[in-house]
């Protein structure tokens, strides 16, 4: 996925120089996930830089930049260093465009690794999502393949509102199906690894059925995706994954059209549960579906704690966990 | 017993008190001579610490930067005083119209009108100042149409932003003035970033900053001075000390840093202070900052030293913590009225003319803020249809939004 | 409730000398809506005083006191302001007792009047509970009568963990039914409005039902509970009110026993609808009652967009917008 | 043409090029006198640009700050030696043990171990720091147990944080360090909170905030000097400045900035930039900041000049970014070397002996590992319950935290 994003980055700054990448070590050396290696030495210092070690200037400066008409794509070292930047993005970058009645706009990305499973503790794993789905103005996107991630992010940086891109560091080198204990998995071995080297893009907004089924939809996005898989797996069930890859705005109808075919849900995520954007999901699903239900949705989701580094995979939702969710929504 | 205490900075008088700024310095205009345009911020401390000014109290012009600004013609301060006249004629009419219930808020810039008109007439066109809701100053000067800025201030059908937001918060794009938030000092590393997409185009436009003396407490602050001092790119970044922070005295702001432009000094960016209230010093130094940034030789900071006449809005009451009519024994007098005493000392103003100058102009206001009032109040609203709620939130409206405002009846 | 909340403070300053006050404007001059005035007349300078503007400073200073043992009360001068500080509060303040083991803790309270209704545009109407709802480790409350008020703000300074305390500006004065056209009303008529001179508290963490019924449950708290008590009569219904009071921890049991009495369900708050904490109470409700629900919950709330000034009354969540909601939970 | 272009910081010497630290000063030891206690920012400005330094560099120590330190008994050489020695030990061998994946990450101090050791061993009882991952020197000085330490490194059961942080991540209020965060900056303000707190209990104690040069950018430092200068509490407030944040040369933090003490003038703090390898140069500022901040002379900042002679970390090889060597060109050297120096030349000390004590400290260091180890590792793991997860999220477990810890099967 790490090539996917690079290549992202790369074909935009080819096309369009109003596009500038920036961030705490991205330049020189290409971040301290190697997304934008080599972009400095093809594309000059102008265009790809390192930053001071502040957040809501990265952000700040890029509002500003992109008020005049570039098209910032920066990059935040963790997403669990965006809150400084967080002023910038939900009252700034998230409104100008509105407050502004359109003389101003605000067309940046903000790239971040997200997510945890990688012994980080509690400031290398969260997942902000819901953070972000709340605020109005921002559109919120995390793929679960290289090929999406690609597509998304050149989607992202050409779409006029700003964009946060929340790259699941977890699966930056191949799927993970929540067998940490097991070998690891290249992206070469799986059909989305596959990444054109030309330009193209995912659309925003827009959800794909990484499986179809028809006992019970699975709501999910980024690595989440995988465990859910194996859950499924596991629990020897025909359910339907849909990979939410936009939570917003969300891609509502093939929600709908999954849950009123299955009437039973499970939606999934990583993030701490109370707020989290399984909340939203429910809320959604429990309204536009009501009478298809059969069953209470239910939330498989990260435990209402900090990110623990001994007790990771006692806290990152796991396969069983997830298919016992899925073994009692059949119940009812 | 322990010889820790912490410190408390207090205002030189409080409301049971006389107004007293014997502390403040005020050397002679002519006492800091101009810079060379590539002075580094090593070089700086005098201007940092000193104050610029030109008028000196007979409202003669002196010193080096009066050479600087070279001879002005009579219509150029003519124009001057206009600015900050009408200026002034807005601000009393809308404070008026707040009070009688027509707006829902207003704040004004009284004493801080030199500034902004000042350093307006010296921008070039496209470039962008960042401003706080106090700089409304530099859209009278840029000539943006008073219809616009009233509209904005009815939140009407003549409101550019549709009334979205609060009245004070402009923006003007085309008269390069952005858009205000009410998060203050937010908008100064965006000026930051602005200015480095003007020079990584090559365009030989500047970007400039504004922020208040309380504001520059905030994180945005920093941000700001360290960004531009990593990458030096084309930004004048102003920090208008008008004293006041609300009820807050500028000491809190300022702690024991010696001045607002030493603290820049800090980030290795040059930095001056001026006398804001004094309109020649305003064109020269603004002048010389602007020519810097334009010349390619970094960004630089000018700390306009003045004081907030008014109250803080129309919220506020200043009586309740600072002393009364500190304003009139504010040392540097009144900006108006020192302008219009150096035009009368050169001959090119009467008291008359003033008095018809100021008479005109109040007509020209109440003669617009009719034509404006027509088009809705808040005691009388027409405003723009609910569905602008909707629309701008992003370029393309998303699904969930259309059907929000089908659900809201549009 | 102005009156309520300083006499929370006053009575907090007097008995226990390590709760300190600070904040913008709140020293000298007694805050910008006077809820300190008088207290640093009465208790000086060293435990009442003036901050610079820099919300994440106030915060971190907060932390770093309130580790060492003080009890820290400090206003955030708007909520919409509170985001410089929303590093301090969510990565810091937070996660202070847990990543310690116990050896710091973290006894502050932040306030911050929230919400609209009062022609501020968009940085002075915000409600931003559900950004702080989804963090771990912080309480988050809000009042909807002096009454409460005053026994929540004493409680959440006595609490042991840091508490976000929201207080909906828009009732400062008084209650207020949605009617913005009509003549203000103010505490002294309403029963609530009656506060104790002395030490009391109201407990974190329980939800108080404002009004009894059968036929629908209405969740809300802050300004929201004057608007759907106007909306319930409006509509004619036996609706049961609940005023939640404290959003984390949610009171469930007084949800859950509401709900499965009446099978339906409304949610509705101010702050934008996606994302919000609408969502989170839907997500509870419909797990927990699901086979008690008659018709899917619904929410009325903010429109997903910045908070407009002109427009503020169609914005705003009606006693209209409530009733119909209600009607259209009834029609199942 | 426009004549404006950007300016990108760059360091002396890429991993293509050979080490280069010619523009670094290297005044004199005894160049710089010790100031008086109350020295304002305004008197600082030597201090600030210079460099204190005792140590020459034969290892003989000299100048007024090595007289200010005053005579210093054989043993308190030999204390400060063994500390920065066993911390030199603690890190080779938790390297190594990362290495062989018994831990899951690690990140040295090597080079800067005098900092950290000196500072603490000037430090009074209840006095606390706020650390950042790169202070365990700090705990190594303060005698803190290294079964508590390893434990915490291998999230065993001797982790007094029942592995709920990242190794390195350290807590000890015993020992005066406060618990570490992840997100650079913060301690930094909060240490000025605590120190607030110091003052108005009158308690006598002070705090030591710690920040890396990198992280000098981040809003929290500006927060940080801005109440420590509003409100004067007793707080030193160290920069430590290695030259490299992760890959990013210090210039991107620094910017024109003279130096990170020079910003802090700025903010009206008295500063002082030292020698950081020099553990005599160490000994003596601390003493004087620290006496300073005690005597109710208010916040102080040091700058400590020093070099980050390891990687940033175990996930991060530096030979991608800077020159190859660059450690063993440091144009001041390592601080064990200069202290041996200095204690073989005063006939204190012999090369055996040192070989001989670092040999018993590994030894020392290598006998806990072993039994530390025996409680897990990350190879061999036995995590404390997992049920840890939930407690202390609260003071009290609220229901729904008990109801996901029932759900997880605790
Ligand atoms: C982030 C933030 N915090 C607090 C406020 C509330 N506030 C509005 S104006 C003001 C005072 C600003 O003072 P100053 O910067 O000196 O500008 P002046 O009003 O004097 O022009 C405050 C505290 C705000 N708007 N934004
Ligand atoms: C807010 C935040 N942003 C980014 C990071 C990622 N990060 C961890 S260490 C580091 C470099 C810090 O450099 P410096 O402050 O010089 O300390 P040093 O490692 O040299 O001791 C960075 C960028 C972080 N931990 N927190
Ligand atoms: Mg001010
Ligand atoms: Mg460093």
């Amino acid at each position: 996925m790490i090539e996917a994003l690079r290549s992202a980055m790369d074909v935009s700054l080819e096309r369009d120089p109003s596009v500038i990448v920036f961030g705490e070590d991205v330049g020189y050396f290409g971040g301290v996930f190697r997304c934008t290696a080599g972009l400095q030495a093809k594309y000059g210092e102008a265009r790809v830089f390192d930053t001071p070690i502040n957040e809501s200037a990265i952000v700040g400066l890029a509002v500003g930049m992109a008020a005049e008409g570039m098209k910032p794509c920066v990059e935040v070292q963790f997403a669990d260093y965006v809150f400084p930047a967080y002023d910038q993005i939900t009252q700034e970058a998230a409104r100008l465009r509105h407050r502004s009645n359109q003389q101003f706009t605000c067309p940046l990305v903000v790239r971040m690794p997200t997510g945890g499973g990688i012994f980080g503790g509690q400031t290398h794993s969260q997942s902000p999502e819901a953070l972000f789905t709340h605020v109005a103005g921002l559109k919120v996107v995390i793929p679960s393949t290289p090929y999406d991630a690609k597509g998304l992010l050149v989607a992202a940086i050409e779409d006029p509102d700003p964009v946060i891109f929340l790259e699941p560091k977890r699966i930056y080198n191949g799927p993970f199906y929540g067998d940490h204990a097991g070998t690891s998995v290249n992206w070469s071995s799986h059909p989305a690894g596959e990444v054109p080297e030309e330009h193209y893009t995912v659309p925003l907004g827009k959800a794909a059925v990484t499986r179809s089924g028809s006992d019970v939809t699975v709501l999910t996005y980024g690595t989440m995706v995988y465990v859910a898989e194996a859950a499924v797996k596991a629990a020897g069930l025909d359910a339907e994954i849909i990979d939410l890859r936009t939570l917003l705005p969300l891609d509502l109808e093939t929600i709908r059209a999954s849950v009123e075919k299955t009437g039973r849900c499970v939606v999934v995520h990583e993030a701490t549960r109370t707020s989290g954007f399984g909340a939203e999901l429910i809320a959604e699903v429990q309204e536009a579906c009501f009478w298809h239900l059969k069953a209470p949705v239910l939330r498989v989701a990260g435990w209402d704690a900090p990110y623990p580094h001994a007790q990771e995979w006692d806290y990152f939702p796991s396969a069983e966990r997830i298919a016992r969710a899925l073994s009692k929504v059949m119940e009812d | 017993m322990s010889k820790v205490t912490l410190s408390y900075p207090h205002p030189p008088a409080r409301p049971d008190q006389a107004p007293d700024f014997s502390r403040i310095d005020r050397s002679a205009p002519g006492a800091l001579d101009v810079p060379p345009l590539d002075i580094t911020a090593q070089d700086c401390w005098p201007y940092a610490v000193g104050l610029i000014r030109v008028l000196d109290d007979d409202g003669q012009a002196a010193g080096p930067w009066a050479d600087y600004l070279g001879d002005l013609t009579a219509d150029r301060l003519k124009q001057g005083l206009r600015d900050m006249l009408r200026m002034r004629a807005v601000d009393q009419r809308m404070q008026n119209a707040q009070r009688q219930g027509k707006t829902s808020f207003y704040l004004q810039c009284t004493g801080e009108e030199a500034i902004g008109c000042g350093f307006q007439r010296q921008l070039g066109e496209g470039d962008m100042n960042f401003p706080t809701y106090r700089q409304q100053s530099l859209l009278i000067a840029a000539d943006y149409p008073l219809e616009s800025l009233l509209g904005q201030l009815y939140s009407n059908d003549l409101d550019p932003l549709q009334g979205r937001q609060l009245p004070i918060m402009h923006s003007a794009r085309d008269y390069g003035f952005f858009s205000i938030s009410g998060n203050l000092g937010t908008q100064y590393v965006q000026a930051v970033g602005w200015a480095m997409a003007c020079a990584l185009r090559g365009n030989d436009k500047i970007a400039a900053g504004w922020i208040g003396d309380g504001a520059t407490a905030s994180n945005d602050f920093h941000s700001a001075l360290l960004s531009a001092s990593v990458y030096q790119p084309p930004v004048v970044l102003n920090v208008v000390n008008n004293q006041w922070a609300i009820s807050t005295y500028t000491g809190v702001a300022a702690g024991r840093s010696q001045t607002y432009a030493a603290r820049a000094l800090g980030y290795g960016i040059p930095a001056i202070r001026v006398d804001g209230n004094d309109y020649l010093a305003v064109l020269a130094v603004s002048k010389w900052a602007i020519e810097r940034a334009r010349g390619g030789h970094g960004p630089v900071i000018i700390e306009w030293f003045t004081y907030r006449a008014a109250a803080h809005s129309t919220s506020d009451d200043p009586s309740a913590y600072r002393a009364k009519d500190e304003a009139a024994a504010w040392p540097f007098g009144d900006p108006v009225e020192r302008l219009k005493a150096h035009m009368i000392l050169r001959g090119d103003w009467t008291e008359d003319r003033h008095e018809q100058t100021w008479a005109e102009l109040l007509a020209e206001v109440a003669e617009v803020q009719k034509r404006v009032e027509a088009h809705g109040t808040f005691v009388n609203p027409k405003p723009v249809s609910p569905a602008a709620i909707f629309t701008g939130v992003y370029a393309d409206m998303p699904e969930h939004l259309r059907r929000q405002r089908q659900e809201m009846g549009y």
